[in-house]
C-alpha cells in the first residue's frame, strides 16, 4: 500500500510540472499582461508606469527565464507571488480554498448520497411510474444550465421566500460564534452546494440506476435469491454495494472537477472560494496566481483520483490482486 | 421405485417471450425426485435444463410465462408460491449449485460471511454460530485450510475451490433437495472427478434427493440413478441409468451416446518417415505482470523447455490441466506472443526469428482455429470477407479469393449463401466451421488448433472432428491439437503431448500413452475422466 | 441495422428523443430561410411581453429583438458547437485511445499519461482559460470543447480496445497476416464504436451546455446568435422579462433532453440483452 | 435634518480592489473604499469648486504661480502620529513615483516650500489653469511619510493594514467577502462620522448584487454595481433612492475609438458617417434607462469651459449612407471592439453594430476581456473600439490628452489612441492649459472643441451617468462632485 502510494505521487507530481510549464506558456499567449490591465485600470497612465509594473513583475526577462524562475519556486513548493494583490499567491490560495472545499465537498455528498438513493429506487421500481418520474427529473436537472438553475433558486428561496442567504459564505458583521456559526455558514451552504450538485446527482442517479440493472442480471445475485434471503437485503448488500463500484470511479474523476468547475456556482453565489480566484486572475492576467490555482487544482484532482484508488481497493478486494 | 417423491413436476409448461427461437423452454416436462437418489438431467444447451431447475427454486426470470403444471412439493404446488412463501422454502428446503463458480459469489463478500447469510436468511444460530458452522461445512466439502478461506474473498480460491464453497452453501441448511445445474462445467477433469465425489457422497449420507444437470454423458454414467432425456423444451426419454444406457429407446439419445467420444484409440498408421512441419526446441515463456517502480512483480511459468514436432499429415495433441500452459504453447508456435528462449522452425524457416513483411508472409503456412466460435468471428463482417481477407492480405485477386471461399464453405458443409451473412446468423457448429474455412483459406502447412471443439455440443463436436479428419487426410495437413479432453484425444491425435505446469511431462504415440500411461499426472488425468461405464460401452 | 432500429425504435424515450432532434436540425437548417431578418435586428420596443404583438410570438429581448427568431438562429450555432465538438474529440479520442490501446507498452503508456494529463487540468477552468487566450469566437469555442472532452474517449476507447485486442477473431486477423492498421481499423474500431456512440450523443449535449456557460461569462462568440447567449443576456433581466431567458431555457433543455435519450436509446439497442432478460 | 450617530452600512464593491493603498493602485474600487481612509487637501461641491480638506483654507499668487495651503491643525493619522506640511511633500514624492496622473499633474511644479507644520507653498514654473482641481483624494491621497520614508513602497508590509487620516480605519479583509472599515474615533472633525462601520461587499454577479439590495443584506449600490436594466425596477422598491450625482468631477464620456491611421475610418467623412448611423438616443433611452446625456462633443457638459456651439449630429441613416458613398466606401470590413464591462456595453455594442451594419458598414465584432481589450486599444489594433474615459474636470486634465498629437504613445488606453493628429488642437490645447485667468483659457477651448466636432476624431456617444441607489435611509451620503469616492465621512442613517 504505501509502496503504491508512493508511486501514484512520484507519477502526480510528473504530470503537475508538465501542467505547470504548459499552462505557463499557454497563459503567456493570452493578449495583455497584469501591467496593461492594471494600467488601465488606473484610469490613465503612461509608459514609466508600464515599464515599472513589469519590471516589478519580472515581465521584462526573456520567457524562458521567466519559466525557469517560477518552475525552480515550484520545486521547492513556492508559489510565487501574485502581482495584483503583491500577496503569496499561496496565502491567497489558502486563503480561499477552504471555502472552495467546503462548498465541493458538500455539494460532491450530497449529490452522491441523493443521486445513488434515487438510482436505487429507479433501478428498484424500473419500469414503474417512479421510474419514469426519476429519469425525467434527472435528465432535467442533467440539461439545465447551472446558472439558470442558480438565480431561479435564488428569486425563489432568498427573494419570494425569504428563507435562505443568497451570497456569501456568512452573515457579515453577526460574528457568530461556535453553533451558531456552524448553522450560519450551513445556511449559506444549501442554495449553492444544492445547485452544483444537482448536475452530478443526475449523473449518478442514472449510473447507479444502470449499474444496478446490470449487477441485477449477476449470477451471485440469483444466488442470494436462492438462499431465501429476503428481496431488501439482496438489494443493499449484494446489488448496490456491487453497483456502486462504477459510481465510485466515476464520482472520483468528478471530485477532482468540481474544484475548477465551481466557477460560475461561486460568482453567481458570491462565494469566496478559488474558482472565482481563478477566473479573476485571468481576467487580471495574474499570472502567476492563475498558474498557481491551476497547480492546486490539478493536485487536488490527482489526490481525488488517488482517494478514488484507494476507496476502492478497498472496497473491492479483487483489485489488490490483481495489479 | 421404492422411497416416494418429494417433488413431483407434472406437465410444466413454460412459455419464452415472442420473438425467441421457439414458443416453448420446456414444454410439458414430468419428473420426480425421490431422496437419496441422483436424477440427472441430460440434453444439449438450450433444451431447458437450467428452466427447469429454476422453476424448483421459483427462479424462473419474470419473461418466462408459467402457462401449465405443477410442482408439487410438501402439499403445495412451488408454482402458485408467493414471495414470502419462497424466502422460508430456498435455501432451507430446497437449495441449488450454480454451474458458474467464477460468477455465483458474490466477490465483495468473504466465502464464509456468504455462507453464514444462509443461515442469516433464515433467522437460525447467533452470528458466532454462523461463523463456526461456516468454518465446518468447509472443512466438510474438504476445503484445503479452512480457516483461511472462511476469510477468503471468492476471488483468492481456485475454481474447483469456489465451487466447493457453493457446495458448502448449498448444504448448510441440510436442505431435502438439492439442484445443482452444470456444477462441474467450467471444472478441469481432475476438480471435476473430486466434486462428483464430494456430491454423490454428501447426498448418500444426508439422504438427499438430488437433481444433477449436466450435457456430459460420462458424469451422467458416474453418478446417476435415473436419467431424463431433454431435447427442445421436451423429455424425450426418462428412466433408471441403466436402461438409459444400455437400452436407449429414442433416436435422440442414442445419437448422444453415440457422439460420446471413446476412450480407445482407434489403430493408425506409423507416420515415421515423414519430414517434420514443425520443430518446436527450448521454448521458455513467462508471463510478468504488475511490476511498476515500487510494485513487487507476479512471475507466472507458462512454457518451460518445451520441445516436440510434428510430422508432417501428422496430429499432435498437447493435453493437461487447465492453466497448464497448453493456450501459452499454442500462441507460441503461432507467434501471437514472443517466447523468451527457444525456436520454432517451420520446414527450413525460423519462424521465431522473422519479423514485419516477411513475417506476415510466413504466417499464411500456419493458421489456427480458435477455441470459441462465438469470440473468433467479427460480429460485423461479412463470412464471405472473413474468409477472403486473410488471401487478399497476402495479394491474391479479391475475385479468385471469394471464388475460394465459396468453394471452401462448400467444403466444411455450407452453402455458398453464406458468403453474404454475418456471423450471428449462423449456429455454433456451423460457426466452427467458417473458422476452419478461414483457417484453410489461406492454404497452410499446418493448423493449431486450441480447444477447437470445447465450446460445442458432444453431437456437433462430433460432426467438426470428422471433418477435421477428413480434411487433415485430403489436403495433408499436420495438425498441433490442444484439448483437456482426453476422449477427443485419443480418437483425433497420432501423439499425445501431456502438460503440467509448463512442461511437457510425457509425449509418446496415443495409444501407448492410453494403455501404458508413465508419468503419475499422466496417471491421475486417466484416471479422472468420467464415464468409465459409457466408454467401456462405446468401445 | 434493421434489428437495431426495431430496438431503438421499441424503445419510446429514443423516438421522443429522435423527433426532438431531428425538430431541432430541421429548425436550424430550414429556419433561417423562412426568417430571413437577421436576429440581432431591433424590431420592436424592448421587453414586449410574448404573446401580445403580432408576429412576435415569443416577445422581444432587451434591445427588442425577437425572440423567436434569435432562437431560429441559435438552433444553428448550438447544434453546431455541439456536433463539431464532439467530432473533433472523437477525431483525437479515438486514435489516441485506439493507439494505446492496440499497441500498449510504452507507446500506450506515452499517449495515456498525454490522455492524463488533459483530464487532470480541471476541465471547465481550462476551457475559459483556452476560449480567453485565443479571444472568443466559434473556432476558439469549439476548439476549446474539444480539447476539454476528449479525454473520456480516449479513455473509454482504450478500454474497448484493450479487451477487444485479445478477442480470438483479432487474433485471427494477425494470423492471416493482416497488417495493423487493418486490424485496428477494420477488426477492432468497429467493435469498440458502440460505446462511443453513446458516448458521443451525450457529449454533444454537454458542449451545448458548455458553449452556454462560456456565453454567460461572457466568452461567446458575439457575432453569433446561441441559445446560451441568449440564456446567459436574459439572465440579468430576467425579473422584468422572464421570456427572454426562459425560451431558449427550454430549447436548451430539451436539445439536450434529447440527446440523452438518444443516447439511452443506442444503449439499450446496442445492448439489446439489458430489455430482454427481466429479472 | 439633525443627523444619528451610530449604525452600520453595507455596501457593494466591485470587482474587488486589487489593494487598499491609495498611493500604489490607483483603480476604481480602491478609491471608493480608501476614499474612507485617505484624504487629499481639497474636496470639491458638484460645481467643481473647491472646498477645505485637510487644507483649511488656499490662496494663489497674482501671477499664478504660487499656491499657498494652509492645512488643518490637530490632524493626526490613524496610528496617532501628528499630519503635518511633511507628509505632503512626501506624498508628493512617493505619488509622483507611482501615480502617472499625479507624476503628470505635478510637472509644473518647480519647487515646494514648508514654512511651517502646517503651510505648504507650491511653486509652479509658469501658470497652470486647471492646477487647483488636482487635490481631491483620488488625485493626491495623503501618505504617511513615517511609515514610508526611506522603505520600497511596493513591498511595504503596511500597504496591506493602509493608514490615512481619513474618517474610517482599516480593519479587517476578508478576500473575495468583504472589507470592513470601523469608525475613526479621534477624527479631527467633532461628532464625524457618525457611522460605527462599514462592510463593502464583493459580489461578483451583477445579478447577485441587485438581489442582495432588495432583500436588504446591502444599502448602498454605488454606480455601476447593477445592470442597467435593473435601475428603473429597484428604484421602484420601497424606501429606496437613486441619485446620479457624485460623477461631476469624472464625467464619464463614452465614445467609439476610431482608428485615424488606416481602413475606413481614416477617412473623415466615415467616421461623420459613423456619427450619422448612431441612434445615440436609443442607446441612452434602451440601454442607460434614460440616464445621462447624449453627448455634443469632446467634453462633458458638466465641466469646465464646455461648450454647445458646435455641430450637431442627429440619427441620420439616409445622411449617413450618403457620407459613406463620398467617402467612397466599399463594404470592406471594420472590426468593432466592445468594452468587456457587462451586459450593458454588450448590449450597447451589438445595438452600435447594427446600427452602423443599418447603413451599410460591414461590421465585426471581436469580442476579448479586459487585458486583452487594453492590449488591443492601446495597441491602436483595432478599428472602432468602445471607451469610456474620465474627465476629472478639466480640459486640460481629462480632455486633451485624447487629442494632441505629443499623445500618440503605444502602450497606453487613454492617450490619443485613435491617432489623430492636427497642429492647430495641439496648439489651442497647449495654450488653454498655460492661460491665466480662467476666463484668458476659455476661448482656446471653444475653438478646440469647434474644430474637434467637425473632424469627428472619435464618436462621442454619451454622457455617462452611474447611479448610486440607496435605501432612502442612508442620508447625506453624496456631498461632493466624486460622491462615494469622497467617502462616509458626512453620511448618517436615519433608523
Ligand atoms: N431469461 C431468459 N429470457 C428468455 N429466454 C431465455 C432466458 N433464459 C433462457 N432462455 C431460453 O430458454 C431456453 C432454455 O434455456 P435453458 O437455460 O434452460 O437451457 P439449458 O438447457 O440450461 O442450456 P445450457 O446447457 O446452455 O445451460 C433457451 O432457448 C434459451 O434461449
Ligand atoms: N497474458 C498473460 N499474463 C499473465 N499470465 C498469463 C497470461 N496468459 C496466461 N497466463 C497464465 O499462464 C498460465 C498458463 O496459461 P494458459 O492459458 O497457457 O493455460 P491453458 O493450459 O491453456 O489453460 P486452459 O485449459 O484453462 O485454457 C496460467 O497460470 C495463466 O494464468
Ligand atoms: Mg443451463
Ligand atoms: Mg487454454
Amino acid at each position: 500500500m504505501p509502496a503504491f502510494i508512493a508511486q501514484r505521487l512520484a507519477k502526480a507530481v510528473v504530470v503537475l510540472l508538465a501542467i505547470v510549464v504548459f499552462n505557463f506558456m499557454l497563459i503567456r499567449m493570452a493578449p495583455g499582461d497584469p501591467a496593461m490591465v492594471m494600467a488601465g485600470e488606473a484610469g490613465a497612465s503612461d509608459q514609466i508606469f508600464v515599464t515599472q509594473l513589469r519590471e516589478k513583475f519580472g515581465l521584462d526577462q526573456p520567457l524562458p527565464v521567466q519559466l525557469y524562475r517560477y518552475v525552480k519556486g515550484i520545486v521547492t513548493l513556492d508559489l510565487g507571488f501574485s502581482f495584483r494583490q503583491q500577496m503569496p499567491v499561496a496565502k491567497l490560495i489558502a486563503e480561499r480554498l477552504p471555502a472552495t472545499l467546503l462548498l465541493t465537498v458538500t455539494a460532491f455528498v450530497i449529490s452522491l448520497l441523493i443521486g445513488v438513493l434515487f438510482g436505487t429506487l429507479a433501478a428498484r421500481f424500473a419500469g414503474t411510474w417512479a421510474d419514469t418520474a426519476i429519469t425525467i427529473l434527472a435528465l432535467i436537472f442533467y440539461a439545465t444550465p447551472l446558472f439558470w438553475v442558480a438565480l431561479m433558486a435564488i428569486l425563489l428561496f432568498s427573494v419570494s421566500m425569504d428563507w435562505l442567504p443568497s451570497f456569501g459564505y456568512e452573515t457579515v458583521g453577526a460574528n457568530y460564534t461556535g453553533f451558531a456559526h456552524v448553522l450560519d455558514v450551513g445556511a449559506h451552504l444549501i442554495l449553492p452546494a444544492t445547485t452544483m450538485g444537482l448536475f452530478f446527482m443526475a449523473t449518478y442517479a442514472r449510473m447507479t440506476r444502470a449499474s444496478m440493472l446490470e449487477v441485477k442480471r449477476h449470477d451471485f445475485v440469483k444466488t442470494a435469491r436462492a438462499k431465501g434471503l429476503r428481496d431488501a437485503v439482496i438489494q443493499r448488500r449484494h446489488v448496490l454495494r456491487n453497483a456502486l463500484l462504477p459510481v465510485v470511479t466515476l464520482a472520483g474523476l468528478q471530485a477532482g472537477t468540481l474544484v475548477g468547475g465551481a466557477v460560475l456556482t461561486e460568482t453567481v453565489f458570491a462565494w469566496p472560494g478559488i474558482g472565482r480566484l481563478m477566473y479573476e486572475a485571468l481576467l487580471q492576467r495574474d499570472y502567476n496566481l492563475l498558474l498557481g490555482v491551476f497547480v492546486v487544482c490539478s493536485a487536488m484532482v490527482l489526490a481525488f483520483n488517488l482517494i478514488t484508488d484507494l476507496i476502492y481497493r478497498a472496497v473491492d478486494p479483487r483489485i489488490e490482486f490483481a495489479s | 421405485m421404492s422411497a416416494s417423491p418429494v417433488v413431483s413436476i407434472k406437465n410444466l409448461k413454460l412459455a419464452l417471450p415472442s420473438g425467441s427461437d421457439r414458443p416453448y423452454a420446456v414444454d410439458g416436462i414430468s419428473f420426480d425426485l425421490v431422496p437419496g437418489k441422483i436424477l440427472c438431467v441430460v440434453g444439449e444447451s438450450g433444451s431447458g435444463k437450467s428452466m427447469c431447475a429454476h422453476a424448483l427454486l421459483g427462479l424462473l426470470p419474470d419473461t418466462i410465462i408459467r402457462e401449465a403444471g405443477e410442482i408439487a412439493y410438501d402439499g403445495r404446488n412451488l408454482l402458485t408460491l408467493d414471495d414470502t412463501g419462497w424466502l422460508a422454502l430456498r435455501g432451507r428446503h430446497i437449495a441449488i449449485v450454480f454451474q458458474e463458480p467464477m460468477t455465483a459469489l458474490n466477490p465483495l463478500m468473504r466465502i464464509g460471511d456468504q455462507i453464514a447469510e444462509m443461515f442469516e436468511a433464515h433467522n437460525l444460530l447467533t452470528p458466532r454460530q454462523r461463523k463456526q458452522k461456516a468454518l465446518q461445512l468447509l472443512h466438510e466439502v474438504g476445503l484445503p485450510e479452512p480457516e483461511r478461506s472462511v476469510r477468503a474473498y471468492p476471488h483468492q480460491l481456485s475454481g474447483g475451490q469456489r465451487q466447493r464453497a457453493m457446495i458448502a452453501m448449498a448444504l448448510a441448511l441440510e436442505p431435502t433437495i438439492l439442484v445443482a445445474d452444470e456444477p462441474t462445467t467450467a471444472l478441469d477433469v481432475t476438480t471435476q472427478a473430486q466434486i462428483l465425489e464430494l456430491i454423490r457422497d454428501l447426498q448418500r449420507r444426508r439422504n438427499m434427493a438430488v437433481m444433477f444437470i449436466t450435457h456430459d454423458f460420462g458424469v451422467v454414467s458416474d453418478i446417476a440413478d435415473r436419467v431424463v432425456v431433454l431435447q427442445h423444451g421436451k423429455v424425450v426419454e426418462q428412466g433408471a441409468a441403466d436402461d438409459v444406457f444400455w437400452r436407449p429407446q429414442h433416436p435422440y439419445t442414442c445419437a448422444l451416446l453415440a457422439a460420446v467420444p471413446s476412450m480407445q484409440p482407434p489403430p493408425r498408421a506409423p507416420l515415421a518417415d515423414r519430414a517434420r512441419a514443425v520443430e518446436v526446441v527450448g521454448l521458455d515463456k513467462t508471463y510478468v505482470s504488475g511490476g511498476g517502480w515500487f510494485q513487487p512483480e507476479r512471475r507466472v511459468q507458462a512454457a518451460k523447455q518445451v520441445n516436440f514436432d510434428i510430422l508432417q499429415g501428422e496430429t499432435v495433441g498437447l493435453v493437461g490441466e487447465s492453466g497448464s500452459g497448453k493456450s501459452s504453447v499454442a500462441r507460441l508456435v503461432m507467434r501471437l506472443i514472443e517466447p523468451d528462449q527457444g525456436t520454432v522452425r517451420l520446414g527450413d524457416t525460423d519462424f521465431t526469428r522473422i519479423a514485419g513483411k516477411a513475417l506476415r508472409r510466413e504466417r499464411s503456412r500456419i493458421q489456427m482455429i480458435f477455441q470459441d466460435p462465438f469470440a473468433s468471428l467479427n460480429p460485423r463482417r461479412k463470412v464471405g470477407n472473413i474468409i477472403a481477407d486473410g488471401p487478399i492480405a497476402h495479394g491474391t485477386d479479391p475475385a479468385v479469393a471469394r471464388q475460394r471461399a465459396t468453394e471452401l464453405l462448400g467444403l466444411v458443409g455450407l452453402n455458398a449463401s453464406a458468403m453474404e451473412r454475418y456471423p450471428h446468423e449462423f449456429s455454433g457448429g456451423q460457426r466452427q466451421r467458417i473458422g476452419i474455412a478461414r483457417a484453410l483459406a489461406l492454404e497452410p502447412e499446418i493448423i493449431v488448433a486450441d480447444e477447437a471443439v470445447s465450446a460445442l455440443d458432444v453431437s456437433v463436436q462430433a460432426q467438426v472432428l470428422n471433418l477435421l479428419e477428413d480434411l487433415k487426410a485430403r489436403l495433408g495437413l499436420s495438425m498441433l491439437f490442444i484439448t483437456h479432453d482426453l476422449r477427443v484425444a485419443a480418437q483425433i491425435c497420432d501423439r499425445i503431448a501431456v502438460m503440467q505446469r509448463g512442461a511437457i511431462v510425457e509425449l509418446k504415440p496415443t495409444a501407448a500413452l492410453f494403455s501404458a500411461p508413465e508419468h503419475p499426472y499422466t496417471r491421475e488425468l486417466l484416471a479422472a475422466v468420467p464415464g468409465k461405464i459409457s466408454s467401456s460401452r462405446a468401445a | 441495422m434493421s434489428k437495431f432500429w426495431r430496438t431503438m425504435l421499441r424503445n419510446p424515450g429514443g423516438v421522443i428523443g429522435v423527433t426532438i432532434l431531428v425538430l431541432a436540425i430541421a429548425i436550424a437548417i430550414f429556419g433561417p430561410l423562412l426568417f430571413p431578418t437577421s436576429p440581432w435586428r431591433m424590431v420592436q420596443r424592448p421587453f414586449l411581453p410574448p404573446f401580445t404583438v403580432p408576429g412576435l410570438p415569443l416577445g422581444t429581448d432587451a434591445l427588442g429583438r425577437d425572440v423567436l427568431a434569435g432562437i431560429i438562429y441559435g438552433a444553428r450555432v448550438s447544434l453546431l458547437v455541439g456536433l463539431v465538438s464532439t467530432m473533433a474529440a472523437l477525431a483525437v479520442g479515438i486514435p489516441v485511445g485506439a493507439l494505446a490501446g492496440y499497441f500498449g507498452g510504452k507507446v500506450g503508456d506515452a499517449l495515456m499519461r498525454f490522455t492524463e494529463f488533459f483530464q487532470t487540468v480541471p476541465s471547465f477552468a481550462l476551457a475559459i482559460v483556452l476560449v480567453a487566450i485565443l479571444q472568443p469566437s466559434i473556432v476558439s469555442i469549439v476548439l476549446a470543447i474539444a480539447i476539454v472532452s476528449w479525454p473520456p474517449v480516449a479513455r473509454l476507447v482504450r478500454g474497448e480496445v484493450l479487451s477487444l485486442r485479445t478477442r480470438e477473431y483479432v487474433q485471427a486477423a494477425i494470423v492471416t497476416g493482416q497488417s495493423h492498421s487493418w486490424i485496428i481499423w477494420r477488426e477492432i474500431l468497429p467493435n469498440a464504436l458502440s460505446p462511443v456512440i453513446v458516448l458521443a450523443s451525450l457529449m454533444v449535449a454537454t458542449a451545448i451546455l458548455l458553449e452556454s456557460s462560456l456565453s454567460f461569462l461572457g466568452l461567446g462568440d458575439p457575432n453569433l446568435m446561441s441559445w446560451g447567449y441568449m440564456v446567459g443576456a436574459g439572465r440579468t433581466v430576467i425579473r422584468q422579462a422572464w421570456w427572454i431567458t426562459l425560451f431558449p431555457g427550454i430549447a436548451i433543455l430539451l436539445s439536450v433532453l434529447a440527446l440523452n435519450l438518444i443516447g439511452e436509446g443506442l444503449n439499450d439497442a446496442f445492448n439489446p440483452r439489458l430489455h430482454k432478460e427481466g429479472r | 435634518e439633525e443627523p444619528k450617530s451610530g449604525g452600520v452600512i453595507n455596501a457593494v464593491i466591485q470587482p474587488e480592489p486589487p489593494g487598499l493603498m491609495m498611493g500604489l493602485v490607483q483603480n476604481g474600487p480602491t478609491q471608493m473604499v480608501a476614499g474612507n481612509i485617505y484624504e487629499g487637501l481639497l474636496r470639491y461641491s458638484p460645481k467643481l469648486e473647491p472646498l477645505p480638506g485637510l487644507a483649511e483654507s488656499w490662496s494663489v499668487s497674482e501671477d499664478g504661480k504660487t499656491y499657498t495651503f494652509k492645512l488643518r491643525k490637530g490632524v493626526t493619522w490613524h496610528d496617532g502620529k501628528p499630519f503635518t506640511s511633511a507628509d505632503v511633500v512626501f506624498s508628493i514624492e512617493f505619488l509622483k513615483q507611482t501615480h502617472p496622473r499625479a507624476r503628470s499633474n505635478f510637472a509644473q511644479v518647480d519647487k515646494i516650500e514648508t514654512p511651517d507644520d502646517n503651510t505648504v507653498i507650491f511653486n509652479l514654473k509658469q501658470p497652470f489653469g486647471p492646477f487647483l482641481g488636482v487635490f481631491e483624494v483620488g488625485s493626491l491621497p495623503m501618505i504617511p511619510k513615517h511609515i514610508y520614508e526611506g522603505t520600497d513602497f511596493k513591498t511595504n508590509p503596511a500597504n496591506n493594514t493602509p493608514v490615512g487620516t481619513g474618517p474610517f480605519m482599516f480593519k479587517e479583509w476578508q478576500k473575495g467577502s468583504f472589507i470592513r472599515l470601523v469608525k475613526n474615533p479621534s477624527y479631527y472633525i467633532k461628532g464625524k462620522p457618525h457611522l460605527d462601520e462599514i462592510y463593502w461587499h464583493v459580489i461578483p454577479d451583477a445579478a447577485a448584487r441587485a438581489v442582495a439590495f432588495e432583500t436588504g443584506k446591502v444599502d448602498v449600490l454605488p454606480g455601476g454595481s447593477v445592470e442597467n436594466f435593473d435601475v428603473p425596477r429597484l428604484s421602484k422598491l420601497k424606501n429606496v433612492c437613486v441619485t446620479g450625482a457624485g460623477w461631476e468631477f469624472f464625467s464619464p464620456l463614452s465614445w467609439l475609438w476610431l482608428n485615424n491611421r488606416s481602413g475606413p475610418t481614416a477617412n473623415k467623412k466615415f467616421r461623420q458617417a459613423v456619427m450619422y448611423a448612431l441612434d445615440r438616443n436609443f442607446a441612452k433611452d434602451v440601454i442607460w434607462n434614460g440616464l445621462g446625456k447624449v453627448a455634443t462633443g469632446p467634453s462633458s457638459s458638466s465641466i469646465k469651459y464646455y461648450s454647445s456651439d458646435v455641430a450637431k449630429y442627429d440619427y441620420d441613416p439616409g445622411k449617413a449612407k450618403a457620407l459613406l458613398k463620398e467617402a467612397g466606401y466599399n463594404g470592406e470590413k471594420v472590426r468593432l471592439l466592445p468594452l468587456p464591462y457587462g451586459e450593458t456595453w454588450q448590449r450597447w455594442a451589438e445595438a452600435v453594430k447594427q446600427n452602423l451594419q443599418d447603413v451599410g458598414i460591414n461590421v465585426e465584432m471581436v469580442s476579448t476581456d479586459v487585458a486583452g481589450w487594453n492590449q488591443k486599444t492601446s495597441e491602436w489594433d483595432y478599428d472602432i473600439a468602445f471607451t469610456y474615459v474620465y474627465q476629472y474636470g478639466d480640459p486640460a486634465l481629462g480632455v486633451g490628452r485624447t487629442y494632441v498629437s505629443s499623445q500618440i504613445v503605444k502602450g497606453n488606453p487613454f492617450n490619443n489612441v485613435e491617432g489623430y493628429s492636427n497642429p492647430e488642437i495641439d496648439k489651442l490645447f497647449a495654450d488653454g492649459a498655460v492661460a491665466f485667468p480662467d476666463s484668458a483659457r476659455k476661448p482656446f477651448y471653444d475653438k478646440a472643441q469647434k474644430v474637434l466636432v467637425d473632424d469627428v476624431p472619435v464618436a462621442w456617444l454619451l454622457e455617462l451617468q452611474f447611479p448610486t441607489i440607496t435605501r432612502c435611509n442612508v442620508k447625506n451620503l453624496i456631498t461632493t462632485a466624486i460622491g462615494v469616492n469622497d467617502g462616509f465621512r458626512d453620511a448618517w442613517l436615519d433608523k
